[in-house]
């Protein structure tokens, strides 16, 4: 009980690094930390495929992903202007509010029932795998179109013209 | 001849339409002779009319008739018939209106022989005897109003005859639109006899209304409004100062209509209209009142005017009111007598003027004239039996149907008895010095004018003698008791004034009573006129030049008691004040301010709007943050 | 494993939501006070993952496998999103020198 | 079923046809890709629908209606292309691929039976639309449009997925029918998560749609991207939206609507007043049809306000008068803008001088979208006022009569400059293509204005 | 030869053709057959026409049967006269507008709007009547906008606004009333038998009300009014005041007051006293206008404002009234206009300060110039007279200081007519005017009509009365208003 509350702080504590450090590399060293510390509440959870998965794609595909960009377009630098102080507080005061109000709104100071594995087995990649390409079958299907999509997409945006227009 | 009274008003209208659209074919002498031939049918049927009715009469029976033409308007429980009615007071109206209008048409032959617009005159005039006639035929008061409004239209016409001339196309928009105001009120007490009554047949009110109580409210108000109407029309306080302007006219015009016709409407109304009038006793006060008043301001004015015209437009205004004060006073006989005696005088005392005018090449002033005796003899002969009709000196006509008039004036209340002998000393003093200034002394115009005098010709001569013929013999047609006469004319009209009568009782006055005041009167008379004569004709007085010092009370005479400016400056002028107040304060600032400051403030709460899409990815999320967060509070609270 | 997986038991299910609603607000936040736009890619990162993590706790809270595969397609998601993402700034990158949002404005009123 | 297929393999043919080079071949397939998905659709019709796929999709009247009117709008869209993209770059098969997967994304979800077809589709469409926006890539608004597009509609995706992760918490289900029965089976022990999972989608389904107070992308994404993809957003996509949006809550939502109606009824009318006002005071055509999109979209959110068994019409048949319109307001722009260099009012002056024909589309569209009778328009205006009247939301309705007045305003400068102002330029070429799309869109906007029982009993 | 449907399409078909002649005297011609025909369409109905209180020619079908929507026309006697009104005065708008060499689009536009006119008068489905409400706008927002004088762009365009503003009103209650109507439809019939209670009437009075008196218009909704009639060109002024305007005060008779008795039993006072104010105020600024059209513009205001109050007093005489009046003013509103038109072509200004003279090179102009104006302010044996006398009465069996103070038009119109009168034709003629050419051809033609007809109801009005007399009658007794 106490490891989820203690990794719970870590995700925090690093989530908001990531936004407050200035320096982008930084951020997004802090932003895998993050992710890892998911990936560690997947395993408390005993979502075995998921943690796996997030392992790879995030602080692997994704976060690589990330710095490339940043020091390709040699970002590196804390260069960024910042926003002013006012800015800064109003973006807190209303991440506050859309914090208390969510909190609020999901009644989430009454008690509620514990998270219970009631089926260690739903988090494994058999039984995934089986709900994945049998209810799923249709959702996982199309999104390769969306990844044809991106995919796609990426290459016609980033691909430097070689002919002017 | 009954049958063909749809014939009398209709010949009229044909008169008018052919010589209307023909004005450009047709030539002056066939103009003339349809326009008045037309008229002289109308007359011939008048007497076969008038005869019918006569007999009807002398068999003692009300001589009523009613023809029916047509179902003019009809809406729910309204229904409006074009239908005409003959009684003996629309008879002998009938004989005046064609047998004067007829005189006067014959007369305009030869007065406007040299006017370009020769067929649209005919035309005009025929067009104004249609609708007198219609007036004085009208069954109801709707078609009353009919001819009512029409001969309000004909004047504005007439008296802008010459419409080149601003002053006098302004004349008649005065004419008209003062006349209007007496026929809103017409309108509105016709609405209200209808609301009572449930019809405007002259039948089927006035039986009813024979039944009402004496000072019934709803008839106090009816013919008040009424009576106001009769202001309009017959230039009577306030709202008489359009008739003098109204001499614009050509002088047939202002015989025919402005006196001798149409202004008479308003007492032929009242006189119709007598038993409502009976039964609101207020009312006829107030007629009373208003008839001296008219009577001595109007004869107030006349003494100081020098424009020949105006004096006689004043002089009628003045007559007019006399005819009121004896319907005021209930001598409805007497007031309808001077009708019938003052449209042959002052129908003959414009022609005669006009012959003057005629003569002496459109002047009107008369400090310009004198001594026109010798070489417009007839014109001041007939004129001379005029000015005796008019001032009162027996025996000719004036003096019977005046002293009628205020025969009843001193037995209602003897002030007005004296304010009517009043008068009737002006009246005498005004006419003499007319009389005197254009055809004694000696000749003040310039050699032109001199050299051009001469006697009108014999279509306008004519019509003078018959008139004159008229005017001195028109008071037997009702001679009183008193010198010995039967009362013709109170006999034959017995049956109009019928229910009148029943209210009030026989009228009754001393015959010794009787012998004094007409000796008053006429002696009266008599010595102004001489005064006059003395001072005009023998020392031969000319009135001073406009802008020579007078007296207050001559200037105020003078300047007609600045009833014009007062009228301009209380009323003429605020409207057009206000006129442009609402035009540029509260419509278009005020009004349409408002409109368009709305879409102003429309564009300008857009351009407020417009900041927030400032371009600025995170202020844009920073609103939809807030956005966010605000409908989840929503949920908060509500879900 | 099993110990682990005992360390859950017990956590309240309103403590699962309160902490994935802090990730995503932390998330809303970066991208409200960061200027930097792969930063705020990263914040938008953030959120998504909350949620990822928010569904798989009702997933095993309800016993129900089908969270655990919409989390699945949020990855492939992301995935995509990052990518066509990265290139846009790649793209912006060339023509402004700049991955500062408040420097697109041109855009606005 | 067949028809997304059939769409899915068109899009991956023409990225192929692109690769060979065939690029002549490019518009030809692609419409005759669409037309026989149309045909597939058709065939369709009539038949009693059943969730497909484990209830993925449910390919329902209303499913098939919408994808028709997708369909049909992608085919006029890629009509106008015609030669449109060739001025920007090489990859002309690219933007046909990605136009065609956007179009999949859009038919999804209309067709969705499942949370996760919702959000998927809606990504396939928004994402393709990322890029669309950017494509003239030295273009700095274009640059501008599809970065902010894309950062924002990333932000709201992760508020769709948090109000999804919500909905599941409490329901347990992904699937329609099975939260459905959720909220059905227990009226009062519906969870707190549950509402706010409705709060949440209803931000994020407001956002895609263009609804205040989340509609700050629109105008500025309209006005970066290039004209042709600017109307693919504003027909198939808002098309989609709102279908997507109507679907899920009529299918849904409705035992909850005291709960959610009076949010949605403030964020129409903030829509309303948002989209008229600020139209009015542009200067540029574009933007102002961008800001009227707004507007209509408030109007659009009628039929959820006054959610009920009418609804789907009313939004089918006004969604098919504002895309008809705006394809002709925006395609004439792209022949304006090329004519003249320029999209502001003063661009269309005296345009009905020269090409009266063309004025007179125009004029037809912008009467059509202002509500004047006898166009489609105010058919759809009419049935909207209608449903929420049913519901007596007559505040909702007067506030969206002052609206519709200043609509005219705007609406009507593109009249004024067209008929009343001097001509300085000489006649614009109307290529063939356009000449159909616009004859075409303007006669239905007639035809269905005249004669709206065409459309106005189909779902 | 007495379907409706034929009367509807007649100008629909002429217009669609016109649109594509580009020839002047083609299109005049073309477009005056083409309303010569409408003329003789409307003799069938006026002949087959029964005088009772029962709706005839009725036809009707399914026009959105999703929606409870039908096409469903007839005539009854208080739409009649409209319909006569406007199928008699198109050809006369046509015939004055051959003085300009306008192309087939204006003359399309005209029929068009006439079709529009004819839907509006003959609806018996409120949802056909709000849609020929606003299709009679758009044509005339074209007419005044792309012929119109220098402003007329932003003058048209607020024009355009005020009013779909006010239709948009009566829409929102026309849909109302159709959700409160038990068989889920758009008929009049239905509408009337609505018991609706007193708070739903007073609002739904308020929204039609709004949009009557703003097409009449009804002080203080009038501002759009003078700026519109002044820039707009001629034939598009004689739409708006001779016909457009009646439907305001149709919708009046026919929608408004059956619809929410309770409501004008609430506010129809108001409303009247409004009328009224109108009267005094519209005639007393027409005082000093020097500008002809702006005159008559305001003229307008104060008659229609007496044929409103006369609609609100809601009896025989008022309503009989209200419905000669209509078919009178749109007669001399447009003898009006023309004559000014005539003016102003020929002098190219439309000051009457600079006018003057002209009676004496055109007399002809002059007397039938004198006669609409005669019967414009209501002199016996012109029609507007037998109109004014019912409205008066009418309104006089409200009240009778409303009778008075309406009355005044009487006084008032003859001042600012007569004033008007005087300027233009009276006086001595200036360098200008001298060598004014009097009415010749086609200008004969319509002002010769115009002064007939003028004439023609003011002596004989009964046919024109009888038309309406068992429907008024019927109505007024269907509807009874507590006051």
């Amino acid at each position: 009980m106490s490891v989820f509350y203690f990794v719970a702080f870590l995700s925090i504590f690093f989530a908001l690094m990531t936004i407050f450090t200035k320096n982008p590399v930084h951020s997004v060293l802090y932003l895998v930390i993050t992710f890892f510390t998911f990936t560690v509440h997947y395993i408390l959870l005993n979502a075995q495929f998921l943690a796996v998965v997030n392992f790879i794609v995030y602080m692997g595909a994704i976060m690589v992903l990330f710095l490339f960009v940043l020091m390709l377009l040699n970002l590196n630098k804390d260069t960024e202007p910042l926003k002013s102080n006012l800015v800064k507080f109003m973006g807190v005061i209303a991440g506050m509010c859309l914090l208390v109000t969510l909190a609020a709104s999901f009644r989430l100071l009454q008690i509620s029932d514990p998270v219970v594995l009631k089926n260690p087995d739903i988090g494994l990649v058999s039984n995934l795998g089986k709900v994945l390409f049998s209810d799923f079958l249709l959702p996982f299907e199309i999104s390769s179109i969306l990844l044809l999509t991106a995919m796609v997409g990426a290459v016609l945006l980033a691909k430097n013209d070689p002919k002017k227009v | 001849m009954i049958d063909l009274i749809w014939l009398i008003p209709l010949l009229p209208l044909v008169g008018f339409l052919l010589n209307g659209l023909g004005r450009n074919v047709l030539s002056k002498p066939l103009v003339g002779l349809l326009g008045s031939g037309v008229v002289l049918a109308s007359f011939l049927l008048s007497c076969g009319v008038f005869a019918e009715v006569y007999t009807a009469r002398q068999a003692g029976e009300p001589a009523v008739f009613i023809q029916s033409v047509f179902e003019w308007i009809a809406a729910g429980s309204l229904e409006v018939s074009l239908s005409f009615l003959v009684d003996p007071l629309s008879a002998i109206m009938l004989l005046i209106v064609t047998g004067i209008g007829f005189l006067i048409h014959v007369y305009s032959i030869g007065y406007m022989k040299h006017d370009a617009g020769f067929a649209k005159f005919f035309a005009f005039l025929n067009l104004f005897v249609f609708f007198m006639l219609v007036l004085v035929l009208g069954s109801n008061y709707a078609v009353m109003f009919i001819g009512w409004e029409g001969v309000g239209l004909c004047s504005y016409l007439l008296i802008g005859f010459w419409f080149k001339n601003k002053e006098f196309a302004s004349a008649g928009k005065k004419a008209f639109v003062m006349n209007r105001i007496g026929d809103l009120s017409f309108l509105i007490a016709v609405f209200l006899i209808f609301n009572t009554f449930g019809t405007l047949e002259f039948t089927g009110v006035f039986p009813q209304a024979a039944g009402m109580a004496m000072g019934d409210t709803t008839l106090l108000l009816v013919t008040l409004l009424l009576f106001v109407a009769a202001t309009g029309k017959s230039a009577q306080i306030p709202l008489f100062t359009w008739l003098p302007d109204a001499m614009a006219g050509p002088t047939p015009v202002s015989a025919l209509i402005h006196a001798a016709t149409m202004v008479t409407a308003g007492i032929y109304m009242i006189a119709r209209s007598n038993i409502l009038f009976t039964l609101s006793p207020v009312t006829l006060q107030i007629v009373a009142a208003i008839g001296i008043c008219t009577a001595l301001l109007a004869a107030a004015i006349a003494i100081t005017q020098n424009d020949i015209k105006k004096v006689l437009a004043y002089s009628t205004v003045s007559q007019l009111g006399y005819m009121f004060l004896g319907l005021g006073v209930g001598a409805f006989t007497g007031a309808f007598f001077h009708v019938i005696t003052h449209a042959f005088f002052k129908a003959l005392l414009f022609l005669g003027a006009g012959s003057v005018i005629h003569a002496m090449g459109d002047e009107q002033d008369m400090r310009h004239m004198g001594g026109l005796k010798k070489h417009l003899p007839i014109t001041y002969v007939t004129m001379l039996v005029a000015t005796i009709a008019i001032a009162g000196i027996p025996p000719l006509s004036g003096f019977f149907s005046k002293d009628e008039i205020l025969a009843h004036a001193f037995s209602a209340n003897k002030l007005l008895w004296v304010l009517g002998f009043v008068g009737a000393l002006f009246t005498a003093f005004y006419m003499f010095r007319l009389l005197s200034l254009t055809f004694f002394g000696k000749f003040r115009g310039t050699t032109e004018q001199a050299d051009h005098l001469h006697e009108s010709p014999a279509s306008m001569t004519v019509p003078l003698i018959i008139l004159a013929v008229l005017s001195a013999v028109g008071g037997l047609l009702n001679v009183p008791s008193a010198l010995g006469g039967g009362q013709a004319l109170a006999n034959f009209l017995s049956p109009v004034f019928a229910d009148s009568a029943a209210v009030t009782g026989p009228f009754h006055l001393d015959h010794s009573t009787e012998y004094v005041l007409m000796a008053v009167s006429a002696v009266g008379a008599i010595v102004m006129a001489v005064v006059a004569y003395r001072q005009y004709a023998v020392k031969g007085t000319v009135p001073k030049a406009d802008d020579a010092p007078r007296g207050v009370l001559a200037k105020l005479s003078y300047h007609k008691f600045y009833v014009d400016e007062l009228y301009d400056t209380l009323v003429v002028r605020p409207l057009n004040a206000l006129s442009v107040f609402f035009y540029r304060i509260v419509d278009r600032a005020g009004i349409d301010g408002l409109v368009n400051g709305l879409g102003k403030r429309v564009g300008e709460s857009a351009q407020g709007i417009r900041l927030l899409q400032n371009g600025n990815v995170g202020s844009y999320i920073f609103m939809m943050v807030i956005a966010a967060v605000l409908i989840l509070a929503f949920g908060v609270f509500n879900g | 494993m099993e110990t682990i997986v005992q360390n859950i038991q017990g956590v309240p299910l309103n403590h699962y939501i309160l902490f994935c609603s802090i990730i995503f607000t932390i998330g809303v936040m970066g991208v409200l006070i960061r200027r930097n736009v792969i930063i705020i890619m990263m914040s938008v990162e953030l959120m998504l993952n909350s949620v990822n993590l928010l569904l798989t706790a009702f997933s095993v809270h309800h016993g129900d496998a089908a969270g655990q595969v919409f989390v699945f397609f949020i990855m492939a998601l992301a995935a995509a999103e990052v990518a066509v993402g990265l290139a846009i700034i790649v793209m912006v990158y060339r023509n402004t020198r700049s991955v500062d949002i408040n420097a697109l404005n041109r855009l606005r009123g | 079923m067949s028809a997304i297929i059939t769409l899915s393999l068109l899009a991956i043919l023409v990225l192929y046809l692109g690769l060979f080079k065939a690029r002549r071949a490019l518009l030809p397939v692609s419409l005759l890709g669409l037309v026989a998905t149309v045909v597939l659709y058709g065939v369709q019709w009539g038949k009693t629908a059943e969730p497909l796929y484990s209830g993925m999709v449910l390919f329902d009247h209303f499913a098939v209606v919408f994808s028709v009117v997708c369909v049909i709008l992608t085919i006029l869209v890629l009509l106008l292309s015609k030669d449109y993209f060739d001025k920007s770059s090489p990859h002309v098969a690219e933007y046909y691929a990605l136009l065609l997967f956007s179009l999949t994304g859009a038919v999804l979800v209309v067709s969705f039976h499942n949370l996760a077809m919702l959000f998927i589709g809606i990504e396939i469409m928004s994402v393709a639309l990322y890029i669309l926006a950017g494509i003239r890539k030295k273009d700095f608004a274009s640059n501008e449009a599809a970065l902010k597009y894309f950062l924002m509609g990333a932000y709201s995706t992760g508020f769709l997925l948090f109000g999804i992760a919500l909905l599941y918490g409490a329901s347990g289900s992904f699937d329609l029918a099975a939260i459905k029965e959720y909220v059905v089976s227990n009226p009062q022990g519906i969870s707190p998560l549950f509402y706010a999972g409705i709060l949440l989608l209803i931000v994020s389904l407001a956002f895609k749609l263009g609804a205040a107070p989340f509609h700050f992308w629109t105008p500025d994404v309209y006005d970066g991207s290039p004209i042709l993809i600017t109307i693919f957003m504003a027909t198939v996509v808002k098309t989609a939206a709102i279908a997507g949006f109507l679907r899920l809550f009529y299918f849904c939502f409705i035992p909850l609507q005291d709960f959610w109606v009076p949010v949605l009824l403030v964020m129409t009318i903030i829509t309303l007043f948002v989209g008229n006002l600020t139209a009015i005071v542009q200067q540029s055509v574009k933007r102002m049809l961008a800001y009227s999109s707004i507007s209509h979209a408030g109007y659009l959110l009628f039929a959820i306000v006054a959610i009920g068994a009418t609804s789907a019409n009313s939004v089918l048949f006004y969604v098919t008068a504002y895309s008809l319109s705006t394809i002709i307001g925006f395609g004439s722009l792209i022949l304006v803008k090329r004519a003249t260099g320029s999209e502001h009012f003063e661009a269309f002056n005296g345009l009905a001088k020269k090409n009266p024909y063309l004025s007179l589309a125009i004029a037809i569209a912008m009467l059509s979208l202002a509500g004047i009778p006898l166009t489609a328009g105010f058919v759809g205006k009419f049935m909207m006022f209608s449903g929420v009247l049913a519901d007596y939301q007559v505040l909702l309705v007067v506030l969206a009569v002052i609206n519709a007045a200043m609509g005219i305003f705007y609406y009507f400068r593109v009249i004024v400059a067209m008929y009343f102002k001097p001509l300085d330029r000489d006649a614009i070429v109307v290529s063939g293509p356009y000449r159909v799309v616009f004859f075409l869109a303007a006669l239905i906007t007639l035809l269905l204005g005249v004669y709206p029982a065409w459309l106005t009993g189909l779902i | 030869m007495d379907n409706l449907f034929i009367l509807l399409l007649i100008p629909v078909l002429g217009a669609i053709a016109l649109a594509f002649v580009r020839q002047p005297r083609a299109a005049k011609q073309l477009a005056l057959l083409v309303s010569l025909i409408s003329v003789a369409a409307t003799i069938p109905f006026l002949v087959n026409f029964v005088p009772d209180a029962s709706m005839q020619f009725e036809q009707r079908f399914a026009w959105i049967p999703a929606l409870g929507i039908n096409f469903h026309i007839g005539i009854d006697g208080i739409s009649l006269p409209l319909v006569l009104l406007t199928n008699g005065l198109i050809p006369l708008i046509i015939l004055s507008a051959f003085s300009y060499e306008y192309k087939g689009g204006l003359y399309a536009l005209v029929l068009f709007m006439q079709a529009g006119l004819l839907l509006v008068f003959t609806a018996l489905d409120a949802f056909a009547f709000y849609v020929g409400w606003e299709v009679a706008l758009i044509p005339i927002y074209f007419i005044c906008a792309l012929w119109g004088g220098e402003n007329r762009i932003r003058v048209n365009i607020k024009f355009f606004i005020y009013t779909f503003f006010g239709s948009l009103l009566m829409l929102v209650a026309i849909i109302y009333l159709h959700v409160q109507v038990p068989s889920g439809d758009y008929e009049l019939s239905s509408f009337y038998q609505l018991a609706l209670d007193a708070s739903t009437q007073r609002w739904i009075f308020w929204a039609f009300f709004i949009a009557f008196a703003i097409k009449m218009p009804i002080f203080p909704f009038h501002t759009w009014q003078p700026d519109t009639y002044t820039e707009a060109p001629t034939a598009g002024t004689m739409l708006l005041a001779a016909i457009m305007l009646k439907m305001g005060v149709y919708g009046l008779i026919r929608w408004l007051i059956p619809i929410a008795p309770l409501g004008v039993a609430a506010y129809g006072q108001l409303a009247l006293v409004l009328c009224i104010i109108g009267v005094v105020y519209a005639s007393i600024i027409a005082f000093k206008q020097n500008d002809a059209k702006r005159l008559i513009a305001y003229s307008s205001i104060g008659h229609v404002g007496l044929i409103g109050a006369g609609v609100f007093a809601w009896n025989v005489q008022g309503l009989q009234g209200a419905i000669i009046q209509m078919v009178n003013h749109g007669i001399s509103v447009l003898g009006l206009f023309f004559v000014a038109d005539i003016l102003i072509r020929r002098l190219g200004t439309r000051d009457l300060a600079a006018m003057g003279g002209i009676a004496k090179s055109a007399p002809a102009l002059a007397i039938m110039f004198l006669t609409i104006v005669m019967g414009a302010i209501g002199l016996p044996v012109t029609n507007g007279f037998v109109g004014e006398f019912l409205l008066l009465i009418g309104i006089y069996q409200y009240g009778i200081w409303y009778a008075v103070f309406g009355g005044l038009t009487i006084i008032l119109a003859a001042v600012y007519l007569l004033r008007m009168y005087q300027k233009v034709m009276l006086g001595e003629p200036n360098a200008q005017t001298s060598g004014f050419a009097d009415v010749s051809g086609t200008e004969w033609i319509v002002l010769a009509v115009v002064v007939v007809l003028v004439i023609g109801i003011g002596v004989y009005p009964k046919p024109l009365l009888g038309i309406s007399e068992a429907a008024v009658t019927e109505l007024i007794n269907k509807v009874s208003l507590v006051k």
